[in-house]
């Protein structure tokens, strides 16, 4: 079986889960994005009219929060953390020294496509702040040092 | 299963736990995780094998005790010996002097004893205790008892009136008398009722739902449950954040357990209460934890609240009488249904009953997770729970209430705290964020920072916050890059004020205040950026590309 | 009928309407005129644009009186200093939003905001205005958005919803990001739910959507919701 | 009544299309009563080359466009005692200010003006006033007193806020402004 076929099952597998309520939207949002990484228009009409809401319902809800993604991601992805712990640590100038060091801004991707830099308002990791997620990984109490070296590890590990 | 099932399974726990001598309980919450947590564990347990005493030391991996500065954090009991910075090597150094030897390893210690002395933990009572995977920790400890009690010896009106004499308020922010909330839905006609446990903790600065999620999580099903049969109601949604994924895994762990021993479903402890928890993810929007925003939200639509009347207690999910009850609160219920209304409501002050969990951060020498009396001052807190300013700078300010609390100078820091107290200071409760400037900080960067904030988060439903929130920004923009205004001051003032007052929620009615209450307290600092384009703490008029 | 009635009064005038009556309507039908922008008779109410916020003796906040219902004995304000004073923040907060230059506008002259803003005295805003450069929808045969126009009073993605039943309108975003969308975001002429009924131009207050072609006299018929709505409640 | 004892009146045509002097012009016989009581020392309508001083009454038409109009209104403001914004570009900025959606505005006006669409001689003059980065109504640059909006405001509001202004009232503007 293809990788689509694959995928289109496991959310026909949420779908089912919440029998296809339109109330379980963000859910299977949740769902179709951690499948298929990104929330494509064809993934968000098939979402609509698997849960028979409007198009502009789906892509409205998909749009107003801030955790999905309506665009392919980089290969890897920096979060930095912009909650009022992190920032009065400074993690406003490890933000600024990481989009100055690869060329991206916030929100964006680099032209190569390997590194996509996002902001969160707080992953509740205050007391380690500034903190920033590289991958998954939390680095706590970072310096722009550590941070950019980390990606700079990330980035040449791909190239090879 | 039934009661006196329930008490088998904690006697036998109480046995099995009894038969260790020593318990090492190894945070494994979000806070030490990524300081390496998971390994610490690992090696603990390779420890007590290679010195041999598996059988008299038990390592449990828990929730946040609440340090999380030093993480990663261990404590060992006997004796509540709490451990920091531990490393795997350290590990197997504290497993040999302390649990082979029998002498804590002293260097290792946690040095503030000042951080838990002025503490009470109601709420995050078992917070680093109990193994939160596993429901017989929880059990043992006498969880859901107080269900059982509700279900055998009590009748809705009667837990409604305990939670009324105990004089618990929201803890979400606002501070409404739950006793009152529950009483209304439940007087409220329709069918079915829902409840609706809000664990969106959207305040940048605030972890504290997260870690009683994270260390307790049975600790709200068991309060959600209390709250259903009062009300009743069947079903039950937790609203969390999906920046949570850890303590989302251990609730829905939790309530699959809580299933399968009957204490959630249909006939709950074979009698014929029935009620049904399922997890919500929230997926990156401040304003879901305004109450009518978090109905939509549940609902699965755009995050925008409604204006009120008419209230969720009446009208809340699909239309239905609505319970809404931040987790803090919930968590205290089982509390206030073992030990009765009467001893918590001599917890705190009269008016402001009970505990209050406050996350601890900023420029704090130990910044944590801390849970203190209502009516303690916030000196106190600051000074001697946080060990005052890091490397001994000055004081100079500390928010209270998140994004949209307010800014109190040091003048002011000696009032109790209460809801009453911080709402006459321009701060608010909130979901209780505690964050400590120092004299490095700009109090009109720290205001634009908020506005900022609350910009990006509004939801676009009314005008006041849409419009008047950005052109606040605006002039904030104007003043830290020296074009400001005198008359500027006078603007923000009154769009300020026309903000609080006009603004359809929560959020745009509270997201001035860190306005106000820099131009309240600080306003000197406006003046000078305005006139002499000078920024006292150094942070504003840079260019867009040079740091300093 | 023989609904129950509420007496309240209304600007110290003391009136009797049927219980469940909200504010406003209790206000207009005693001939009271409170300003608004989002509301529109025959839609559900939104409660958004904040102008017909009134005051309730007694109470602490100040109420929408579109959106909330009367009660017994209730003492109603709604022309104090203070809230002329928020209307006219309200409106020159709403000028000031987007690129709006009533003499360029194809509404100049039948445009609710810019009455609005004669009637109550708005004759400068002190806000900065933000001069927006959205790209305007002209793919329709003759429908147009232009939403540098659009005040967000979701007028049209109501009456599309609620009257049309297509919901091809919705937002997209949020705050001041927030726009109207047609189905997945599309340019109006690929949308393909939209059965170009004109309703969302006929209800728009503003300039934002209009029909190309057509004296806009004719299209600015604000009534339209209310009377399809009571039409088919008589079907 | 001497020209001395007369309320000095002056008024100015900055960035906008002189419409709203034709409709001060436009007030027909009351402007008869009006001349009795005002008389005007600067503006398009008179021969003064120089911003006088002492005037009681300035009339400014259209937004601020270029650092020229930005040091004139700058010296009126010195010299007046109640300045009005009259019309909509002096109000909000209008269509003057619409340029004001693009960054870098004033250089791509000037590159369309002068370059795009000249046919013979494409250079951009030097001589003249630079554009400001941004067009501004005028109490974004000084303290405006009242103002009329309207494009063009009615002769008759013109007439209203004059009159009321003589009589030595502050004039309501509440169902009186009319924007567009």
């Amino acid at each position: 079986m293809s990788k689509e076929d694959n995928r289109r099952m496991l959310l026909e597998k949420a779908l089912k889960e919440y029998d296809f309520q339109a109330s379980a939207l963000l859910e299977i949002l949740h769902k179709a994005q951690s499948i298929y990484g990104y929330l494509s228009k064809d993934l968000l009409m098939d979402i609509a009219q698997s849960l028979h809401l409007p198009p502009s319902t789906v892509f409205g809800v998909a749009t107003f929060y801030s955790f999905f993604n309506l665009t392919k991601p980089g290969e890897h992805i920096v979060t930095g953390c912009l909650g009022t712990a992190c920032y009065v640590k400074g993690s406003e100038q490890i933000m600024q020294a990481i989009e100055r060091e690869f060329n991206v801004k916030r929100g964006g991707t680099t032209a190569d496509g390997k590194l996509s830099l996002f902001v969160t308002r707080c992953i509740g990791a205050c007391a380690l702040s500034p903190a920033i997620i590289v991958d998954d990984e939390v680095i706590g109490k970072a310096t722009k040092e550590v941070v950019i070296e980390r990606i700079k590890q990330l980035l040449g590990g791909s190239n090879q | 299963m039934k009661l006196a099932d329930l008490q088998k399974i904690a006697e036998q726990e109480v046995d099995f736990q009894r038969a260790y001598k020593y318990r090492i309980n190894v945070c494994c919450s979000s806070g030490c995780m990524p300081l390496g947590a998971l390994k610490v564990l690992e090696a603990f347990e390779k420890a007590v094998k290679e010195f041999g005493v598996e059988k008299e030391c038990k390592v449990a991996r828990t929730g946040c005790p609440g340090t999380c500065s030093v993480g990663p954090v261990v404590v060992v009991e006997p004796g509540d010996y709490l451990y920091q910075n531990v490393t795997p090597e350290k590990a197997r150094e504290i497993v040999r002097d302390h649990i082979v030897l029998g002498l804590p390893a002293k260097d290792l210690l946690y040095s503030n004893e000042q951080f838990f002395k002025k503490q009470k933990r109601l709420v995050l009572r078992n917070a680093g205790k109990i193994d939160p995977y596993r429901i017989q920790d929880y059990i043992a400890m006498g969880g859901y008892s107080a269900l059982v009690k509700c279900l055998a010896t009590m009748t809705p009106q009667g837990v409604i009136y305990e939670v009324m004499t105990s004089g618990l308020r929201g803890r979400g922010g606002a501070g409404f008398p739950t006793g009152q909330k529950w009483s209304l839905v439940a007087r409220a006609h329709g069918s079915p009722k829902y409840i609706v446990a809000n664990l969106d903790e959207g305040d940048p600065g605030v972890f504290a739902n997260r870690t009683l999620a994270e260390a307790d999580p049975h600790a709200i099903l068991e309060g959600m449950a209390i709250a259903a049969f009062a009300v009743g109601a069947e079903k039950g949604y937790i609203y969390i954040r999906a920046e949570y994924p850890l303590a989302i895994q251990t609730l829905q762990r939790a309530i699959t357990q809580a299933r399968s021993m009957s204490l959630l479903g249909n006939n709950i402890l074979e009698t014929s209460f029935k009620f049904d928890v399922e997890l919500r993810l929230g997926a990156g929007a401040f304003v879901a934890g305004e109450e009518t925003a978090i109905l939509a939200s549940v609902e699965g639509r755009r995050a925008m609240p409604r204006p009120r009347p008419p209230y969720p207690a009446n009208s809340g999910l699909w239309g239905k009488p609505t319970l809404i009850q931040n987790v803090e609160t919930l968590a205290n219920i089982p509390l206030i249904i073992m030990n009765g209304g009467l001893w918590f409501s001599k917890i705190g002050t009269p008016k402001c009953t009970g505990t209050k969990c406050f996350s601890l951060t900023g420029k704090v020498n130990t910044p944590g997770l801390i849970e203190v009396p209502m009516g303690i001052t916030l000196r106190e807190v600051i000074f001697d729970i946080g060990g005052g300013v890091q490397k001994d700078r000055k004081f100079k300010a500390v928010l209270v209430g998140g994004p949209s609390g307010g800014c109190i100078p040091e003048t002011h820091i000696d009032q109790p705290i209460d809801y009453e107290s911080l709402k006459n200071l321009g701060a608010i409760m909130g979901s209780g964020g505690i964050v400590v400037l120092d004299d490095q900080s700009c109090m009109v960067d720290t205001a634009k920072f908020f506005t900022e904030f609350c910009v990006d988060e509004s939801c676009g439903k009314c005008t006041p916050c849409r419009v008047g929130l950005t052109k606040i920004k605006g002039i904030y923009d104007a003043i830290t890059q020296g074009n400001g205004r005198m008359e500027d001051i006078t603007v923000l003032e009154k769009t300020s004020v026309y903000i609080r007052d006009a603004s359809l929620c929560g959020l745009g009615q509270t997201a001035p205040n860190p306005v106000l209450t820099t131009l309240r307290y600080f306003k000197d600092e406006y003046i000078q950026h305005i006139k002499d384009k000078k920024c006292p703490a150094g942070r504003c008029f840079k260019t867009k590309e040079g740091e300093q | 009928m023989s609904a129950l009635t509420v007496k309240l009064k209304i600007d110290n005038i003391e009136v009797e309407v049927p219980e469940g009556t909200t504010i406003l309507k209790a206000a207009r039908d005693n001939g009271i005129e409170i300003p608004t922008l989002c509301s529109l008779e025959g839609l559900t109410n939104y409660g958004g644009c904040r102008l017909c916020l009134v005051e309730v003796k007694g109470a602490p906040k100040l109420f929408p009186a579109c959106t909330t219902p009367v009660s017994a004995g209730m003492e109603v304000i709604t022309n104090s200093e203070q809230l002329r004073e928020y209307r006219k923040m309200t409106i020159q907060l709403l000028l000031s939003e987007r690129t709006h230059v009533c003499s360029v506008c194809v509404a100049n002259d039948h445009c609710e905001l810019q009455s609005l803003a004669n009637k109550l005295g708005v004759d400068h805003s002190i806000f900065e205005r933000n001069w927006t450069r959205k790209e305007i929808d002209s793919s329709h045969d003759f429908l147009v958005i232009d939403r540098n126009r659009c005040i967000l009073c979701t007028r049209c993605i109501r009456v599309c919803d609620e009257i049309e039943g297509v919901h091809t309108l919705d937002l997209k975003q949020r705050g001041r990001k927030a726009e109207v969308i047609m189905d997945l975001d599309e340019d109006w002429v690929n949308s393909c739910s939209c059965t170009s009924c004109r309703k969302c131009a006929k209800v728009c207050p503003v300039g934002a959507i209009y029909i190309e072609g057509e004296p806009i006299t004719r299209t600015k018929n604000k009534d339209v919701a209310e009377f399809i709505l009571t039409r088919r409640q008589r079907k | 009544m001497s020209a001395q004892e007369k309320t000095r009146v002056a008024t100015i045509w900055l960035s906008g299309c002189s419409g709203c002097h034709m409709s001060f012009l436009d007030q027909d016989e009351l402007i008869l009563d009006l001349a009795k009581k005002i008389q005007v020392v600067y503006g398009p309508l008179v021969d003064t080359k120089a911003f006088p001083e002492n005037v009681d009454v300035t009339l400014i038409e259209g937004a601020v466009a270029n650092e020229e109009q930005q040091s004139l209104l700058k010296e009126a403001r010195a010299k007046t005692k109640i300045l009005i914004s009259l019309g909509d570009c002096a109000v909000t900025g209008n269509v003057p200010a619409l340029r004001n959606a693009w960054e870098d505005s004033a250089k791509l006006v000037l590159e369309r003006g002068y370059i795009e669409n000249a046919d013979v001689n494409k250079q951009i003059p030097t001589e003249v006033p630079g554009l400001l980065e941004k067009v501004r109504p005028l109490h974004e640059v000084v303290k405006v007193d009242y103002f009329i909006p309207g494009c063009p405001p009615s002769a008759s509001v013109i007439n209203y806020v004059l009159t009321e202004l003589l009589a030595g009232r502050t004039p309501n503007m509440e169902g009186r402004s009319k924007y567009g």
